[in-house]
């Protein structure tokens, strides 16, 4: 029981490509002893996840170690044979996975697929399988370990009649049913809502500290490591740039990169320092306002018959210059209602003013003149774009749709607004996959605003994107509005987003309004115990409550 | 579940009589008169019509519509004007043949095609894979025709390993009927010898209807089992340390298995459009010879009577095929 | 056992930001406007050539397409297969003057085989051309406009899809008489609720997609729509069924000029060929494997070359 | 059930292994005896006599059914069967027939005079298949009961070939097919796959599209020719459609004997061992008919000079050599049969001369030649008739038609081709079978396409048939032909030889030219047994 269990030393591997070799990982030093909890924060490219990947040996297929190597409780395992994999597979390392939908098999039971992770743990530990029954208690010991009700009745359920949640929770149960000595959690929060990840978190710290686990977790939220994890590395491009207790790395960023990234978590505790829009003068509800939506309602009937309501009654009225945000967690209706606000999707009933017009009755060419005033940026750039137009084909396709400019005057206006969103002009003959994240949210607002609308209407613009580029996309998005005198509709489910930038805020659930108000206000005193919730459960996985927690 | 096979039975029935009117337009539409035909190369003009009055081929064209389909709603599906027959009749006494001969390809192409495609989706890019990968868009692209004669030359006519044509030989009386099918009727009543002839009779027939079968339910194997194979379920049993084999053959196999099933209903169906070529290469008598023969002689109503039957094993086929995906899928049994 | 690195939507972001800092005031130069499209096709290429069936596919059809073009000039007796006739040379084992071998007729098999190919071109060209003109824009329509349009097509398309093709071909032949004219037609009928399956379903996938969402909210028209975004992201599947469909098309033609309801002699058509050469078996086994042979490694050609193309272009699709 | 089912596959797998695939037979024997098999490409849809004929139908109705009279012999006879004399009036118009007493149909009921009748009666009612022989001259009237064993017929007017159809008119059992009478149909539902005859076979097994067999019955009334002891147990007609599998299945003893098979073929088969090929003359003729109404074809100069630019050896070529060139538009195995002197031969010089004097001196037209679909050798006469008319510079269209639209386009002058290709097989020896295809009266006859119009060749025709002195009509009938070639209204192709191919220990095979192509007399034929 001498020296640490996993020990990675100099690791560097390469992949190879169309374009040659890319190194992912270049000179990993870690070290893990048992009993050990390490995070290993990093963003999208940063090489985490094949990192740990190859501590599992299902890294990528076309890569090649060039240096260095990984070393599990005193044994070599840089390069096993897939035979020598099944005995640690699994049995001694063993991994809980990010999407809980993607990451079991639709097919078979719960109670199977944990079952059977059992018994290939007792095939391999060469104690022969135990009878079904037996493999079953165990199975419903352990769904009751995770803080899963009625076990006996999970067992014989399929996947999809879960909710996130509960998934989760068996992915976990799954990790742990071969007892292994080291536990990887890949992203174990981030698919979930706001609510739940805190309740995963909870119950991950609390396994480690009644089974004693050796856990190496990854993310690209610092606030979720920093919630389990005692030590913690942070990953950038294929890097450790820093390693550490978490506290001290949380509290005193030695590397330019860790600072730059913990700047550009978003502090639910901190109150905004918004850029003020021109008159902020809080005008009074009803007339005078940009946009109004009056008792809006979408009832979508399901193949039974069943009527299912998606927004229920919705008014709301937002003012000329401010950004109104639209906070909710996954279901709440907050999609539907943006949609609905630009009639991309049919309110059931209702009415929608924009400008003092009533534009719910409108169709064909008024509605299509309407659509010039207001536009919408949607969640996910990567598909926002269409793959087979270039990036100036793109931009210009709303001039294209909605004036007569000539194609020379498109494309100088195309590249015009590519100098808008700070992206250079060569973009415009590049294609969407070959830019970025945030390059295509540039490109998806460049789109937006080439018609100079008056009123723009954002789907979690940001969610979809890392965190340090999320910052920028944020700070653009507020330049940007003061430069053209925009108004925004915000929609998010990220509370500390929600209060960096929104003027005034409602709260949804389940197609209803919980609470609007001032940002302020709302979350300095929420009056209802819903937003209480979404608050506490944001603040869990944020920084500045960690901070405190280990600081203390 | 009640409403659903109601809505099925409905379907089934609303194409069935779609299909019907298709077939009959499309046969209509050109002149040619098979009353002629059938009246003999020295008919008078009177014969010919008295057998045009017999067979309502004297009616306009709408009119005879109308008769067909009322008949049809009966279960009538007229009368062979080359054999006088009621089509009804002959189309069953032929079908036996025809499944008997598209179940053993089928089931030929399922034992084949599913384990190739497994192997070749395992060892993805290996040699395995390259030969198989030839193999069966060869299998596609062999024209049925020239590659039954070529089989009928080799191993009937110059090794006389199996015989020519036919499904059983000449003095072997046919089993009791109890199914039609030959292999079955002639295990049901314990005449083995009768069996193994059958057998004989039907390896190379199933052989050619199933090759392109086989390699497309090969294909579509290989490719699911790669997108499965690289799924993140299967990484995760990978990772929780769950036997390769076992991955493989069990977890992977059943949800690669689903649009393979899709494509099994798919090539039922085109086995049973393509038993016209087979048939007449072997001289398998089954539906499908009977189409030709009838539609070389204008007799149209088997034609129709044909087609209506082949979509109609089709679309029961399908049926069946929805009915195992809701069996495998958990997803859709609770929808 | 994760997706594969070298897929085309993973580029190195340094390929793009090498040239972004090389940003000048000059006009660009061709080849740096459309790097993208370059790299994009490089990548095509290099994808295709380490395939070796694709390339055995490409071949094929190379050939094929160069018999078709030059067949006339080729052949050594280009009259054999407008019906010239030598009957004391008939029925020749393949020998250097008549590498094929010689028909019934005494007609140079040879030749017949080159100058089918241009046959076997026309058929398969306007059998897939009629399908994908007549499925495509049926198909976009279905599965972009919904309703009660979308319920008719449908229908009317699984009405066609619930009869195996080959029989509801032999039907319409049946009725319309034999001969080539009537078998294209005959396929082409059956041939395109095929492409509007294929586009239905793509359009109802790309539909959904929030680039068309998104064009919706900058005001654009349907026709616009269908025409931008629709169609371009239908292209790789239709593209890829009808190098597939060309294979089927002359394979098809060539069942029902077998069954000897398709082309007829003295057209030199390869399927109507061996529905002569089949008589001729086995003594005279060259007069129908010729042909045979001829068909196989077109269709083989197409396949190959399709199935290589849906490799690089459309790898998800699933096999139909 | 599916125990045992079960069970028996495994039983069955055991036996498997020890039975290999059986050696061909030399040929099929059952317990009753030798099975002939017969392999033909040709179904029997409707077995009914009155009903349908074709080849391979009247080969089983053959077997299974007795006429007053049977054609044998080469050239073909007129035999007694059912009646064994007859006499006629000196009118031509009463016809007086004596049965045979000791004819038994198959139940045993004997065959009388009753029978006769009704059989003609439902013939002629029925008006299908045979009918058009006689009901122009016969009525269902016109025929009476003397007594059990005697039968008149009393024509309408006289008509010199009546007895040479006879032998196609087939006798059935009336209480029979009385007791299986539906709707009045004269019981054609039962008739189509049942038979009620008293000829030497009796059917066996049915299975149409498959195999059709027929038991030879055991005390023919009119005893068997090969002797009791070597009449087979049965012939099987057995559907083998492709000409490769017929020649497997002859090569392999699965068949005694095959028609159909490619002239390529028989020239390659008589050199396996073992295999005799039948090769003798037949009556069936072929002729490329010209529409002589309407467009090119109508120019007598133009029909002359194709007729002398067609390669007639190719025609003969076509069958390797199994071919004769017709001599006169009657066959030559035709009563009255005379060989017109300059019947056109190919004269590529005269051609041009008559193009010359045509409509269309210089050619360049084209000329549509419709055939059979699926009819070889007619496909390859059209190769022939291409390549001939090259020189003349006239282009050649080779159509093949579906049979029914062939001849019903054929049928109006308007739509007929211009050129036709037509095979006609005489149902009888009497010359009146084929002169009566130049008839006017026979416009919209398939036979009758070139719509010939010589009001004097028809005045010559109606006169022959009507007299009932040989010699007379034979004048007639030579002075037909002569005029008939004249007018060219058709190319005189060749009469094709019939052939099968047989093993050789089947014996008894007796050829007669008024049979169809294909036919063959199953009654004498037997194995002989080593």
């Amino acid at each position: 029981m001498t020296g640490p269990l996993l020990d990675i030393r100099d690791y560097r591997l390469d992949i190879g490509t169309f374009d040659g070799p890319v190194h992912v990982l270049k000179g990993i030093n870690l070290t893990v002893n048992r009993g050990d909890t390490l995070g290993i924060v990093g963003e999208s490219g940063s090489g985490k996840t094949v990192l740990v990947r190859s501590v599992l040996g299902i890294g990528p297929k076309n890569s090649r170690v060039v240096e260095g190597g990984i070393t599990f409780d005193g044994q070599d395992i840089t390069r096993l044979s897939e035979k020598d994999w099944t005995k640690i597979r699994g049995i001694r390392i063993s991994m809980i996975f990010q999407d809980p939908m993607t990451y079991l098999n639709p097919l078979f039971t719960v109670g199977r697929q944990i079952s059977d992770v059992i018994a290939a743990h007792e095939k391999a530990a060469g104690q022969g399988v135990s009878p079904k029954a037996a493999r079953r208690a165990r199975t419903e010991e352990l769904l009751d370990q995770v803080g899963l009700p009625n076990p006996s009745m999970l067992f014989g359920q399929y996947p999809h009649q879960l909710s996130g949640g509960m998934r989760q929770r068996v992915l976990i149960a799954m990790a742990l049913a071969g007892k292994p000595d080291l536990l990887i959690a890949d992203e174990p929060t981030t698919a979930l809502d706001v609510t739940v990840q805190a309740q995963v978190l909870d119950l991950i710290n609390s396994l480690v500290e009644k089974l004693n686990l050796t856990v190496v977790m990854i993310s690209h939220d610092i606030g979720a490591i920093a919630t389990v994890a005692k030590r913690c590395a942070v990953m950038y491009r294929g890097e450790i740039v820093e390693q550490g207790l978490t506290a001290d790395i949380l509290s005193r960023p030695q590397h330019e990169y860790t600072r730059r990234l913990l700047a550009a978590v978003p502090d639910i505790d901190a109150a905004a320092a918004k850029i003020p829009a021109e008159p902020v003068a809080p005008e009074p509800a009803g007339p005078g306002a940009l946009l109004e939506a009056i008792d809006l309602r979408k009832i979508y009937r399901s193949q039974s018959g069943a009527e299912v309501a998606a927004v229920k009654g919705i008014s709301l009225s937002v003012r000329t210059g401010e950004i109104f945000g639209v906070v909710g967690e996954s279901g709440s209706g907050k999609s539907t209602l943006a949609r609905m606000l630009l009639r991309l999707i049919e309110p059931t009933s209702g009415d929608i003013i924009f400008d003092g017009r009533n534009i719910s009755g409108l169709a064909g060419e008024p509605l299509r003149q309407m659509r010039r005033h207001m536009q919408f940026v949607f969640q996910n750039p990567h598909s926002a774009l269409n793959g087979r137009h270039t990036i100036g084909d793109a931009i210009g396709e709303p001039l294209r749709i909605q004036t007569g400019m000539s194609r020379r005057d498109i494309e100088a206006r195309a590249e015009a607004l590519l100098d808008i969103v700070q992206l250079p002009k060569m973009f415009k003959y590049r294609y969407p996959h070959e830019l970025s994240g945030g390059q295509k949210q540039r490109v998806c607002i460049a789109r937006a605003i080439a018609l100079n609308p008056r009123l723009l209407i954002l789907d979690e613009p940001t969610s979809a994107l890392d965190i340090s580029v999320q910052a920028q996309v944020l700070d653009f998005l507020q330049q940007l509005r003061a430069e053209l005198n925009l108004t925004y509709v915000f929609i998010s489910h990220n509370l500390a987003v929600i209060r960096q930038i929104c003027d005034r805020t409602i709260v949804m659930k389940r197609g209803e309004i919980v609470e609007q108000g001032e940002t302020e206000r709302l979350f300095l005193s929420p009056q209802q115990d819903y937003t209480r919730t979404l608050i506490e459960s944001g603040r869990k996985t944020s920084r500045a409550a960690n901070l405190a927690d280990h600081a203390g | 579940m009640l409403t659903f096979a109601f809505r099925k039975l409905l379907t089934l029935v609303g194409t069935m009589i779609g299909i019907a009117a298709l077939t009959f337009l499309i046969t209509n539409v050109a002149p040619g008169d098979p009353a002629r035909l059938v009246a003999g190369p020295n008919a008078t003009e009177d014969m010919v019509a008295t057998i045009r009055t017999e067979y309502g081929l004297d009616k306009s064209l709408p009119e005879q519509f109308i008769v067909y389909m009322g008949d049809l709603m009966r279960g009538d599906l007229g009368q062979s004007i080359v054999t006088t027959r009621p089509v009804m009749e002959e189309v069953l006494r032929y079908a036996p043949a025809t499944l008997e001969l598209v179940f053993v390809a089928m089931a030929l192409g399922i034992v084949v095609g599913v384990p190739l495609g497994m192997l070749s989706a395992v060892y993805k890019d290996g040699p395995l894979d390259h030969v198989t990968r030839i193999f069966s868009i060869s299998g596609v692209a062999l024209p049925a025709f020239w590659f039954g004669i070529i089989l009928q030359l080799m191993f009937a006519v110059d090794l006389g390993w199996l015989p020519v044509s036919g499904r059983l030989p000449l003095v072997t009386r046919p089993p009791e009927t109890v199914t039609g099918l030959l292999l079955v009727d002639s295990l049901i009543s314990g005449r083995f010898q009768t069996f193994w002839t059958s057998l004989q009779h039907i390896i190379l027939p199933a052989v050619v209807l199933s090759f392109p079968c086989l390699a497309s339910i090969l294909r579509v194997n290989r490719a699911e089992m790669i997108e499965v194979l690289q799924s993140d379920y299967i990484v995760a049993a990978r990772a929780h340390g769950i036997a390769s084999f076992r991955i493989v053959a069990l977890y992977a196999l059943k949800n690669a298995m689903l649009p393979t099933l899709a494509m099994i209903g798919l090539r039922f169906g085109w086995m049973l459009g393509s038993t016209v070529l087979v048939e007449t290469v072997f001289d398998w008598p089954g539906i499908g010879l009977y189409a030709v023969s009838s539609a070389l002689s204008s007799d149209f109503k088997p034609v129709i009577g044909v087609t209506l039957m082949i979509g109609f094993f089709f679309i029961v086929a399908n049926t069946l095929v929805d009915l195992a995906y809701a069996w495998i899928d958990p997803r859709l049994r609770s929808a | 056992m994760t997706t594969p690195i070298t897929s085309p939507s993973t580029p190195p972001a340094a390929a793009i930001t090498m040239i972004d800092q090389t940003e000048l005031s000059r006009p660009l130069t061709f080849r740096e406007r459309h790097a993208s499209q370059i790299r994009q096709w490089r990548l095509y290429a290099h994808m295709f050539r380490k395939s070796f069936s694709s390339m055995l596919g490409l071949t094929l059809v190379v050939l094929f397409l160069l018999l078709a073009a030059f067949g006339p000039l080729l052949a050594p007796y280009p009259e054999a297969a407008s019906g010239a006739i030598d009957m004391s040379n008939k029925l020749m084992p393949p020998t250097g003057a008549n590498w094929f071998g010689t028909d019934e007729m005494g007609a140079d098999i040879f030749s017949r085989v080159i100058m089918g190919a241009r046959t076997s071109l026309w058929i398969g060209l306007i059998i897939t051309g009629i399908g994908a003109l007549v499925g495509v824009p049926l198909g976009i329509i279905a599965g972009y406009g919904g309703g009660w349009l979308r319920a008719i097509i449908m229908r009317i398309t699984e009405l066609f899809l619930a009869v195996p093709g080959l029989a509801l071909a032999l039907a319409i032949v049946a009725a319309l008489g034999p001969g080539i004219t009537n078998c294209v037609l005959a396929l082409a009928l059956v041939w395109w609720p095929g492409y509007v399956r294929l586009v239905e379903a793509k359009t109802l996938s790309v539909k959904e997609e929030l680039f068309v969402e998104s064009a919706r909210s900058i005001g654009a028209r349907t026709p616009w729509i269908l025409w931008h975004h629709i169609l371009p992201n239908c292209l790789s599947p239709i593209i890829v069924k009808m190098s597939m469909d060309m294979g089927m098309a002359i394979l098809s033609a060539a069942s029902l000029g077998f069954i000897g309801l398709g082309a007829q002699p003295p057209a030199p058509e390869w399927g109507a060929m061996i529905s002569v050469a089949r008589t001729y078996m086995p003594d005279w086994w060259w007069y129908s494997l010729f042909p045979g042979a001829a068909i196989f490694l077109t269709v083989l050609g197409f396949n190959l070359l399709g199935d290589g193309l849906r490799d690089i272009l459309d790898p998800r699709s699933r096999d139909r | 059930m599916f125990g045992k089912i079960i069970r028996n596959i495994a039983i069955a797998g055991l036996l498997a292994s020890s039975v290999l695939a059986s050696p061909a037979a030399a040929f099929e024997r059952t317990d009753k005896g030798n099975v002939i098999v017969f392999g033909g490409r040709q179904a029997i849809p409707v077995l009914d006599p009155h009903v349908r004929y074709d080849w391979s139908t009247r080969m089983i109705q053959q077997a299974v059914y007795d006429a007053l009279l049977k054609y044998e012999g080469d050239p073909a006879e007129l035999k007694p069967w059912l009646a064994e004399k007859w006499e006629t009036s000196a009118d031509g118009k009463t016809w007086t027939f004596h049965l045979a007493k000791t004819a038994k149909f198959h139940n045993g009921d004997p065959v009388t005079a009753e029978a006769v009748r009704y059989s003609f009666e439902r013939g002629l009612k029925l008006n299908k298949g045979v009918a058009w022989m006689l009901k122009d001259f016969l009525a269902p009237e016109g025929i009476s009961v003397v007594d059990d064993y005697t039968v008149k017929f009393d024509l309408k007017a006289p008509y010199a070939p009546f007895l040479s159809f006879l032998p196609w008119w087939y006798i059935v059992n009336p209480a029979e097919v009385k007791a299986h009478e539906v709707d009045g149909d004269y019981g054609q539902k039962w008739l189509t796959d049942h038979a009620a005859g008293s000829g030497p076979f009796k059917l066996g097994r049915w299975e149409p599209n498959v195999l059709y067999e027929v038991e030879s019955v055991q005390n023919y009334w009119k005893g068997w020719p090969q002797g009791d002891k070597n009449r087979p147990a049965g012939v099987i007609f057995k559907i083998i459609r492709e000409p490769a599998a017929q020649k497997a299945a002859l090569q392999r003893g699965e068949a005694d004997i095959v028609e159909g098979l490619t002239p390529d073929d028989y020239v390659q088969i008589k050199r396996v061992p073992g295999v005799v090929i039948e090769d003798h003359k037949g009556m069936t003729t072929f002729g490329i008919k010209f529409n002589t109404q309407k467009g090119p074809t109508a120019d007598i100069n133009l029909r002359k000079a194709i007729a002398y630019a067609l390669d007639y050896d190719a025609l003969i070529q076509v069958y390797n050599g199994a071919a004769t060139l017709e001599t006169s538009p009657l066959p030559d195995a035709m009563k009255g049969h005379v060989a017109v002197p300059g019947m056109p031969r190919k004269d590529l010089a005269k051609a041009k001369e008559y193009l010359a004097k045509s409509g269309y001196a210089k050619g360049g037209i084209t000329l549509p030649y419709v055939h059979v679909a699926g009819l070889e050798e007619a496909r390859r006469i059209g190769l022939v008739l291409l390549d001939s008319l090259k020189p003349l510079n006239i282009n050649v269209e080779i159509k093949p038609e579906q049979w029914p639209n062939m001849v019903a386009n054929g049928s109006k002058v308007e739509t007929s081709p211009a050129m036709t290709s037509v095979y006609t097989t005489p149902v009888s020896t009497d010359p009146d079978a084929v002169a009566y295809q130049y008839h006017k009266a026979s416009w919209g006859q398939y036979y009758a396409m070139m719509f010939y119009d010589n009001p004097k060749v028809s005045e010559m025709i109606d006169k022959a048939r009507g007299s009932t002195n040989w010699d007379e009509r034979a004048k007639l009938y030579a002075d037909i032909q002569t005029q008939i070639v004249a007018d060219q209204p058709e190319v005189f192709g060749m009469l094709q030889n019939r052939r099968w191919a047989r093993r050789d220990y089947l014996q008894g095979f007796k050829f007669s030219p008024v049979r169809f192509t294909g036919e063959v007399d199953l009654y004498p034929l037997w194995v002989k047994a080593e």
